[in-house]
């Protein structure tokens, strides 16, 4: 049997390149789904641990996280595309007149 | 204990400084505080007189039980010598500031301001649990930043935030050891602010040492003791006079009462422990103020400066440990405050006249205002501790009481008794005596002081004149305290050397 | 439950190393790639390296749901919002906060060395409960989900309805705007502008255009009336709010210096 | 529940203790119907409809929960998922007191010609030609008051939870509706929106290292239950790597609600562009809801590690209030001043947090307690404060340049004067709440052997007086600003402000009561 | 070490001596009311306080014959009249002790007061502030009563302070000169300096006896450490010096002379400034146990008695002389004083002789300047002898008393100080021979300048006599200068013995030795003064000189440079210092943090950038620190 931690560091692997992403990418939609891909990762995570041990709390928990990613994606886009009608821009870095 | 007479005492002035918030007419609101300061006095001196009397005036009620805080009051004879000072002093201010400045908040303001303080400058003095005494500590801060910042003179804002930021750095390294004390004493299964169950607690050691050190900062700028004095000169300098009377005459003290009541009454190991620093501290801020006195061009900076001189002897006298110069320190509380106030109002009365605090704006004025000029005298032969006026007695308590232990202390510090006679009569040389100058001619003639200005005068003079020739029911009213203070540290006076004299 | 003899390799294994490694390169693949669809298209991919993941550690229903719900649902949403606002501007090569990539990298580096370092040998078991057993105590994965959902978590099952509403209400809030008037067609418009003309006589033709002087033809320069005047329709109204109406008084006289210019030189040809 | 005698695919119908869960389900009923009534009723009647629903919820919802806290009402609930404690019903009641307060300046028309400060049309585009007709149509987004109220529930199901998901899903309920008010502001819409941005992506990315947080806890323990993982790691010899990262990163999605150090970047930016009802509702409601939680987990399932989160959030409230003080002292903004500021406030909490004096004698205060009445006073000077900053206006709306505020004093004494009051309380000057609160807090953390921070944080706040006192200094002490004047606001601004204003000051002179109970609310249960 | 039979305790206060307080009280309040009466009482003020003091001067005549009636162990009479203050075991009571020394001083304080004030009458008539001069005066009588009627140390010292605050008003009067405004400023100040020792004497008397009371600290004395008996001792004479005007702290004495003529007469000659010789007389016990402060009182004196007369050599202003004389004169009476009990009734006795003919010299003056239209230059005098001569002759008199013409009173108090120091030591006989000869040429300069020689009036002065309300004082003042000496010779010393312990020599009115040799140095300074001045005439201005001597007697020995250099200027420096420090130390670096926190501030704010990319890079790295630290910390 595979060593569960494999799971684990690969949820890792991924929340890792998540937070890169959302540190990178200027696109705030393509930001956006580097959070997704960082939620999906505890996922993941969750999943390894119900597998690891043996019960179904963890496939709930990731269920429940599916609904909030669903429900914050909707929000989340209804905010960039607030500001793209405003600015005719998703760059994050174009909404930066708060500062200082 | 069936009338709470402390707490009512405390909240009269309260009250009648919030109901001049409301609106009503300039004559109806300066009646309003006077009434309301008179009726203060009149419950002090009952009070006062219940005290003698041998009445328990003591309250004591849970207040924040979570944290062992009580509602707690009570005055001993140095309370009480501080709460009819105050009470004294609040009506004459309010005389004296009768026609506030223009161009300012209004009159009604300032009444109310006043009544304020004086509540919270009681409940200081009265506070018998140490979170209560910080509490309104602290918040007496408030009314006075508020009459500095609108009465005061030009530069008000500024004199007004740095008295507001020494105080609160004072205050807040305060609080930590008032948090501190609590905890130690919650430790040791005294979990109370009370005075009296603190007592009961050991502060030993460093920690005792820091806490100490925590009080001690903040009463230290308080009571304003060089180097962390330049609060004083600034606010004084850009407040009114009746301001800088409260504000040096009253709440200054808070420094003093402070030192005796929770330094020595709650550290006395650590209060023996900084003894040496603290009286050579206190030296270094008699001289240093004596000399700035001289130094100052502006008759109100002076003033605050012969203050900290003055705190420097009432400093002296607490850490000589000595039942006379700790009697002697309380009684100078009690007197400085008047003589102070004396000196602030007189200088307020010329500076009405003139529009001018510059000690180059005057000369010759005794000539054209003689009552003026006199009242100036007196109340500077007060200043600088003539015997006859009340501070000479409590300033020789002070030295002959440090005597007894610090000869060599002493003789430097009553250098500061010279130089006093330096900055009063120089100052009053410049200012009233020589030729009439043409400015003093336009500005006096015809224009002493006035019915009101007398009576603020005469009972603050009055009370120096019989301190000074009958001193003996106050001093026994504030001897018990010092002689409780220093049985509870645990020092006794050194006996007369040569025995058998008598 | 195999012999420790063979290094035996399990279906899961065997998955894990396929789908994993693919997971890895979506989500690069999202990360590194400049178009949005691009990085679209690799979270897919990622995304359903997932599911296969999770089918094989005996979570089928979540499996179905990664796919149908977050694959089919949530990627797509973004797919058509990313169609909305513009699939053709990729993001530029060139970094504008000074230092922000290398330090994201660094931070992401070290963020996955620490995870990994933390969660190296931190199970005490090696070989997982499996929920197998769980997962049959209801006679599946989906009635064990189920029960679990509907009765220990039922709160949080509401709480989520709440969730779901502010996500609608939300939505509706900020890309839904009611229109105040209805917007007129071409039609209508045509009939507002005879109407126009027959009751206040407005002109119904196009606007004069901007004016065309020897030094500019900008279109802040108005247009002049055969009298000299200025023809005020060939006005902007915008440009006079930004005050980037040209003065036509200096323009005609370089107009003017320019014909008579032109003139001087005819004089001179007819001189000669 | 024994499960195991039930036949297949039959389950026991799950159990709710409807009123002892009344408080919170009640406000999120009426969040429900507020819903219902966008889409029935006519947009005149919405805004009344609204604020009676919200307001008549509020007080039910405060009757109830008076009554069961009286009536002792308590324990696990929700089959599991709701720890319903002392310090529950304490940070409920102040839940639902700040919120009702916050909704009632989120109902301020007078001020602002007639209509809230939220955007008409909050879809249309700013400056448009739509934006200028739904503004002239006296269009309103009434839907602000549902959305208020989903966030106040959420916030009392984040720190009432007993189970992690229960949290993540709480976290999200209210976050999400934050997002959504912080975008609605009718002025200086894009800032607002910007607001609305970056506190959705930071938001969703710190819920990202909290979910993952949970997960590696879950990992650990195999159980997402807060009880069970205190049993877990009591039952764990030595530290393990899985428990240190869910803290880590459980911390981390904590604190950035709170506006913790390294975590608060988002707060300055968002609360000066959304809404400032909205600011002064978040100011206080997600502050206090999140230090409920973080109390929950960290005393609760994490106390058995508590030597090793002790030294770093100490740490933590050093920087925190350091960054916050001194970020503070050069601004101009107010809003962002107060952001700041409550950014410092976030530090002097921890400072308790970490004293995290649960056991001492009965009736003696403890850390929780003592961060409970913090928060409370630190409330009500929000709110009011908050409320005072929307009445300060110039031409275009609210005038939040500090240089503005020259002078507040001659204009209205009254703003000035409870301006000061409340910043006074901010600073801990006593005769306010905020300052039996700062030595309440402090006691605390020095009972839990924390002196060294004790003193640290009177330093900060010897330097954080002075911008609290700048304000004040510039309200009374400087000539007036030309173009400025105190709007005239109606009753529903004024009310918490002089609520906040009473319970500053009652709170500072008479606090036993409000003691009393956080010291009676006891412990957190596990 | 002598030691001394104990002194019998004061008895208590019995009949008369029952009113023995009003002598102070009636001048004090008469001083406050016409103070505070204000212009009320401009008609009749000078008339009640002249009252005033004829009834203390009634008192203590009655007093006096009392105690001359009295036993002589029963003269000195303690009346106590209440408890000022108590505090710890010290308790100090408002007391008074008429004793034998004590009744002296009280009648010559009465007085020569009293004739004083008749004569102000005349003097102040056309000042319109006479009342508050006359109150200023009732002021002095009552406190001057006061410190001489004291029963301890520090009753003593009020009355001393006082003294000193109707000295400063009186010197300064004229306010509105502000060269009198400045002298009076400055003579406080310097009494200060000698308050300070004040200050200490009775401290250390606290802290040694526990009392300071004049009986307790005497019992005390002989068994006090020589230390601190030397020490008090020099404490007390560091006041003695501020007050007596003697060196160093004798600089203020020549300005006071700002000050109207019958308060130089009254105070500056006759009654306040010999308040020091008092004080050592009174703490002789002391004294006599500490044998080194004895020894250092008598070299003050010996300098001051030389360094007054080298200033009355040279000063042309006719009340500067007089001044040097006076801290001439004192010095003798220190010098007495400090010899021990063989001096101590001459000491006294020198004072009171002194009393009279100073007060009526200086009072002499008064009239001459009176007629003069108030100059004080000498050079400015001559010939008045003929215009003036009732003032003349009396002033006359005290000339003769002064120099010791036989069998004027001055003759025999002066020459008994003269043998008696030679008896002590043959150098300080010397000098006081030297000092009575210079004594004889400056007041024959005097006489010379003024009353003699050809007329160098100013323009517009018309000098005349003055009228009898101020000549009479002189009658009797000259008579007294000419008689009080043979009265009080042989009866002082008996007199005396009790209060201060003297003893008695043997006098007999044929001169000793000494007593020839002073007639023949005072014969010869009279003979100089004369050479110099009697023959030739006197410049109206005072010639330029390069003699260092007159120059260093023109400048007051240099006392203000000296004065200057060591104290003020130091003063003023430090003053001015401290205003800069104040501002510049403490307050900059106040303003300086908060300038750093500004500066921090500012920076800070520059990380917020306003990019929400740079928003989350702060959390990955502030997520991987913790993490790290928690992980590295915990597992490491």
């Amino acid at each position: 049997m595979m060593n569960p931690e494999n799971y684990l560091i690969l949820a890792a692997l991924l929340f890792a390149i998540g937070s890169v992403g959302v540190l990178t990418r200027r696109n705030a939609l393509v930001a956006f789904m580097c959070v997704e891909l960082m939620l999906n990762a505890c996922n993941l995570a969750l999943v390894a641990g119900s597998h690891i041990h043996g019960a179904l709390d963890g496939q709930v928990a990731a269920f429940f996280v599916m609904v909030v990613a669903a429900a914050e994606v909707v929000v989340g886009l209804a905010i960039i595309v607030m500001i793209y009608r405003t600015r005719r821009s998703t760059s994050v870095d174009d909404a930066n007149l708060l500062k200082l | 204990m069936t009338f709470p007479w402390l707490t009512f005492l405390g909240l009269l002035p309260l009250v009648g400084g919030v109901l001049l918030f409301l609106p009503m007419g300039r004559g109806a609101a300066r009646t309003l505080g006077l009434v309301f300061s008179g009726v203060t006095l009149a419950v002090a001196i009952a009070v006062t007189a219940l005290h003698v009397g041998g009445a328990d005036l003591a309250v004591q009620v849970p207040w924040i039980r979570a944290f062992g805080a009580w509602w707690a009051l009570d005055v001993d004879g140095m309370g009480l010598a501080m709460v009819l000072m105050t009470a004294v002093l609040t009506p004459i201010v309010l005389l004296a500031e009768w026609e506030p400045p223009a161009m300012r908040w209004s009159a009604q303001a300032f009444f109310a301001l006043v009544l304020i303080l004086e509540g919270l400058s009681l409940f200081v003095f009265m506070a018998n649990d140490v979170l209560l005494f910080y509490l309104f500590f602290e918040a007496t801060l408030i009314p006075t930043y508020f009459l500095i910042v609108g009465f005061g003179g030009v530069r008000r804002s500024y004199a007004a935030v740095k008295f507001l930021l020494f105080s609160l750095a004072g205050g807040l390294i305060m609080l930590a050891s008032v948090v501190g004390v609590y905890v130690v004493g919650a430790a040791q299964g005294v979990p109370s602010y009370l005075v009296s169950d603190l007592a009961a607690v050991r502060f030993d050691g460093d920690l005792g040492r820091w806490l100490m050190l925590g009080f001690l900062i903040a009463f230290v700028v308080k009571a304003p003791m060089v180097p962390l004095h330049t609060w004083l000169p600034d606010a004084a300098e850009h407040s009114t006079p009746g301001t800088a009377t409260l504000l040096v005459g009253v709440l200054d003290k808070i420094g003093t009462f402070g030192m005796i009541k929770l330094c020595l009454g709650l550290f006395p190991e650590a209060s023996l422990w900084i003894t040496p620093f603290m009286v050579w501290f206190a030296v270094i801020s008699i001289i240093w103020g004596a000399l700035g006195a001289i130094g100052s061009r502006n008759l109100m900076r002076l003033v605050a400066y012969t203050s900290v001189s003055h705190f420097g002897f009432m400093v002296l006298g607490i850490y000589a440990f000595t039942t006379a110069s700790m009697t002697g320190s309380i009684f100078y509380m009690l007197n400085h405050g008047f003589s102070t106030a004396a000196m602030f109002l007189v200088v307020g009365f010329m500076a009405k006249r003139t529009g001018s605090y510059d000690i180059a704006a005057y000369g010759g004025v005794q000539k054209v205002a003689p009552v003026l000029a006199g009242v100036l005298l007196v109340s500077g032969l007060a200043t600088l501790s003539l015997p006859g006026l009340a501070p000479f007695v409590s300033e020789f308590m002070v030295i002959a009481g440090t005597w007894t232990r610090y000869p060599v202390v002493t003789a430097v510090s009553i250098i500061g008794v010279v130089l006093a006679a330096v900055y009063i009569l120089r100052m009053y040389q410049r200012t009233m005596t020589g030729p009439v100058t043409d400015e003093t001619a336009a500005r006096f003639t015809g224009r002493d002081l006035t019915g009101i200005e007398k009576a603020v005068m005469v009972p603050i003079i009055g009370v120096l004149l019989v301190l000074g020739f009958y001193p003996q029911p106050a001093v026994q009213l504030v001897e018990p305290t010092a002689k409780a203070t220093l049985a509870y540290v645990g020092t006794t006076d050194p006996a007369p050397v040569v025995k058998g004299a008598k | 439950m195999n012999t420790t003899l063979l290094p035996l390799v399990t279906g899961a294994e065997v998955t894990f190393w396929i789908a994993g490694p693919l997971a890895v390169l979506g989500a690069l693949g999202l990360v590194l790639s400049r178009r949005a669809v691009y990085a679209a298209l690799s979270m897919a991919v990622a995304m359903i390296s997932l599911a296969v993941l999770y089918a094989s550690m005996d979570a089928p229903f979540l499996a179905m749901a990664q796919i149908i719900v977050y694959t089919g649902a949530v990627l797509m949403m973004f797919l058509f919002v990313l169609m909305m606002v513009g699939i053709d501007t990729p993001d530029s090569a060139v970094e504008t906060l000074k230092a922000q990539r290398p330090l994201a990298f660094l931070g992401g580096i070290g963020i996955a060395a620490l995870l990994i370092f933390a969660i190296g040998g931190a199970l005490h078991r090696a070989e997982p409960a499996t929920v197998a057993a769980a997962n049959a105590e209801f006679g599946g994965n989906v009635e064990g989900l189920a029960n679990l959902l509907f009765g220990r978590y039922v709160f949080v099952f509401e709480l989520a309805a709440a969730l779901l509403i502010v996500a609608a209400v939300g939505a509706m809030l900020l890309a839904h705007h009611q229109r105040v008037r209805v917007r007129k067609g071409q039609p209508e418009m045509a009939a507002d502008r005879m109407y126009a003309y027959a009751t206040k006589g407005e002109h119904p033709g196009p606007l004069p255009s901007s004016g065309v002087y020897a030094g500019t033809n900008a279109i802040g320069a108005p247009a002049l009336l055969p009298d000299g005047s200025i023809a005020e329709k060939s006005i902007s109204h915008t440009l006079t709010m930004r005050g980037a109406i040209v003065d036509p008084v200096p323009l005609q006289q370089v107009t003017g210096q320019t014909f008579a210019a032109i003139e001087s030189v005819r004089d001179d040809e007819e001189d000669v | 529940m024994s499960s195991i005698l039930m036949p297949v695919l039959e389950m026991a119908a799950p159990t709710l203790e409807w009123r002892a869960l009344a408080p919170v389900l009640l406000v999120f009923a009426a969040a429900c119907v507020g819903i219902l009534l966008e889409a029935v009723l006519p947009r005149a009647y919405r805004f009344l409809g609204q604020m009676t629903l919200v307001f008549a919820t509020a007080l039910v919802s405060i009757g109830f929960l008076v009554i069961n806290w009286r009536g002792q009402y308590g324990g696990r609930l929700a089959m599991g998922s709701i720890m319903l404690d002392g310090p529950t019903y304490f940070m409920w009641a102040s839940l639902l007191v700040f919120g009702t307060l916050a909704f009632m300046v989120f109902s301020e028309r007078q001020l602002n010609g007639g209509a809230t400060t939220f955007a008409a049309s909050a879809a249309s585009v700013p400056g448009s030609l739509d934006e200028a007709d739904a503004t002239a149509a006296r269009y309103e987004h009434t839907e602000v008051f549902p959305l208020g109220l989903f966030a106040l529930g959420g916030m009392m199901v984040f720190l009432a939870s007993s189970d992690l998901i229960v949290m993540f899903v709480a976290l999200e309920v209210f976050s999400l509706p934050l997002y959504l008010l912080s975008g609605m502001a009718r002025r200086r819409r894009l800032l607002s929106q910007e607001a609305a941005l970056k506190y959705f992506l930071l938001g969703a990315f710190s819920s990202g290292f909290f979910l993952f947080g949970i997960a590696m806890l879950y990992v650990f323990s195999g159980s997402l239950d807060l009880a069970a993982i205190h049993t877990a790691i009591e039952g764990n010899a030595g530290s393990n790597g899985l428990v240190m990262i869910g803290l880590a990163f459980i911390a981390i999605g904590l604190l950035f609600k709170v506006g913790v150090v390294p975590f608060h970047s988002w707060t300055p930016d968002v609360y000066m562009g959304a809404p400032t009802p909205v600011t002064g509702f978040m100011a206080i409601a997600t502050k206090l809801a999140a230090v409920g939680a973080t109390m929950r987990v960290f005393y609760v399932a994490l106390d058995g590690e508590r030597w090793s989160w002790q030294p770093l959030f100490a740490v933590l409230a050093v920087l925190t209030m350091v960054v916050g003080i001194i970020g503070a002292l050069t601004q101009s903004d107010i809003k962002r001043l107060l952001a700041y500021s409550s950014i410092a406030h976030a530090g002097f909490i921890l400072v308790a947090l970490v004293g995290a004096t649960q056991t001492v004698a009965a009736g003696e205060g403890t850390s929780a307690s003592a961060i409970m009445f913090y928060l409370a006073a630190y409330g009500f000077a929000t709110i009011g404060a908050f409320a005072l900053v929307t009445m300060v206006r110039n031409a275009a709306g609210e005038e939040n340049n500090i240089d503005g505020w020259s002078g507040v004093a001659a204009k209205n004494p009254w703003v000035a004067g409870l301006m000061s009051l409340f910043m006074l309380s901010f600073a801990g000057i006593p005769l306010t709440g905020g300052f039996i609160g700062k030595w309440a807090v402090f006691t605390a953390a020095w009972r839990g052997g924390y002196g060294w921070l004790v003193i640290v944080a009177v330093l900060a706040s010897l330097v954080a007086v002075y911008f609290y006192l700048r304000l004040i200094v510039v309200m009374f002490g400087r000539k007036e600003a030309k173009g400025v004047y105190v709007g005239n606001a109606s009753a529903w601004t004024w009310i918490p402000v002089v609520v906040g204003a009473v319970a500053t000051v009652w709170m500072g002179l008479v606090p036993d009561q409000v003691m009393q109970l956080a010291t009676f609310a006891g412990g957190f249960l596990r | 070490m002598i030691l001394l039979e104990t002194i019998a305790e004061p008895v208590a206060a019995t009949g008369m001596f029952t009113w023995a307080w009003t002598m102070i009280a009636v001048p004090a309040i008469v001083a406050g009311l016409l103070l505070l009466a204000g212009k009320l009482s401009d008609a009749w003020g000078h008339l009640v306080a002249t009252a005033a003091v004829f009834w203390s001067f009634a008192i203590a005549v009655c007093l006096f014959a009392e105690q001359l009636l009295a036993p002589a162990t029963e003269r000195a009479v303690a009346a106590p009249a209440y408890t000022w203050f108590s505090v710890g075991e010290w308790t100090f009571q408002v007391g008074l002790l008429v004793d034998q020394l004590s009744i002296l001083f009280a009648m010559l304080i009465t007085g020569v007061g009293g004739l004083i004030h008749v004569y102000s009458i005349g003097y102040m008539s056309h000042d319109p502030r006479r009342r508050r001069f006359f109150a200023y005066l009732n002021l002095f009588i009552a406190a001057m009563l006061l410190l001489v009627l004291a029963d301890n140390y520090l009753i003593l010292f009020v009355g001393w302070e006082g003294v000193g605050l109707a000295s400063y008003l009186l010197i300064s009067f004229w306010q509105h000169k502000p060269s009198a405004a400045a002298a009076g400023t400055k003579a406080f100040v310097m009494n200060r300096v000698g308050d300070l020792g004040m200050l200490m004497a009775i401290s250390t008397m606290l802290a040694m006896f526990g009392s300071s009371k004049f009986t307790e600290v005497n019992a005390g004395a002989a068994s006090t450490e020589p230390m601190w008996a030397t020490l008090i001792g020099l404490f007390l004479l560091l006041g003695a010096c501020g007050k007596s005007a003697q060196v160093p702290l004798q600089a203020w004495l020549l300005d006071a002379m700002e000050g109207p003529t019958p308060v130089s007469a009254l105070i500056h000659a006759a009654t306040m400034v010999t308040a020091g010789v008092y004080l050592v007389v009174r703490s002789h016990a002391l004294f006599e146990a500490a044998p080194t402060a004895q020894m250092a009182v008598i070299i003050v004196a010996t300098v001051t008695l030389l360094a007054g007369a080298w200033i009355g050599t040279s000063q042309d202003d006719i009340k500067k002389v007089l001044a040097g004389s006076t801290m001439s004169q004192i010095g003798y009476m220190m010098l007495a004083a400090g010899i021990g009990p063989a001096g101590y009734a001459f000491a006294i006795f020198h004072l009171l002789t002194h009393g009279f003919f100073k007060a009526n010299m200086f009072l002499g003056a008064g009239s001459v300047m009176h007629g003069m239209n108030d100059d004080v230059d000498m050079r400015h005098y001559g010939a008045l002898s003929k215009v003036m001569k009732v003032t003349f002759l009396t002033f006359a008199m005290g000339y003769l008393a002064i120099i010791g013409f036989p069998f004027f009173s001055g003759y025999f108090s002066k020459d008994h100080i003269i043998e008696a120091a030679f008896a002590d030591n043959t150098f300080i006989g010397v000098c006081a021979l030297i000092g009575a000869g210079i004594t004889a040429f400056y007041m024959t300069r005097l006489m010379l300048m003024t009353f003699f020689g050809e007329k160098r009036w100013q323009p517009g002065v018309h000098p005349h006599e003055s009228p009898k309300v101020m000549t009479i004082p002189l009658i009797i003042l000259a008579i007294l200068s000419v008689g009080a000496g043979i009265v009080l010779n042989f009866w002082i010393q008996e007199w005396l013995a009790p209060a201060v312990g003297n003893h008695p020599h043997e006098l007999s009115l044929v001169p000793t030795p000494v007593g020839w040799m002073t007639m023949a140095v005072v014969a010869l300074g009279v003979v100089a003064a004369w050479l110099v001045f009697g023959r030739s005439s006197i410049p109206v201005t005072a010639p330029a000189t390069n003699n260092p001597i007159t120059l260093a007697g023109r400048n007051v020995l240099f006392g203000d440079q000296v004065n200057d250099f060591l104290f003020v200027s130091p003063t003023t420096a430090l003053a001015t210092g401290i205003d800069t420090t104040d501002a510049r130390g403490i307050d900059r670096m106040v303003d300086g943090g908060a300038q750093a926190f500004g500066g921090l501030s500012t920076q800070m704010r520059r990380l917020q950038t306003g990019y929400a990319r740079s928003y989350a890079l702060t959390m990955v790295f502030g997520a991987l620190v913790v993490g790290a630290v928690l992980i590295l910390t915990q597992l490491g």
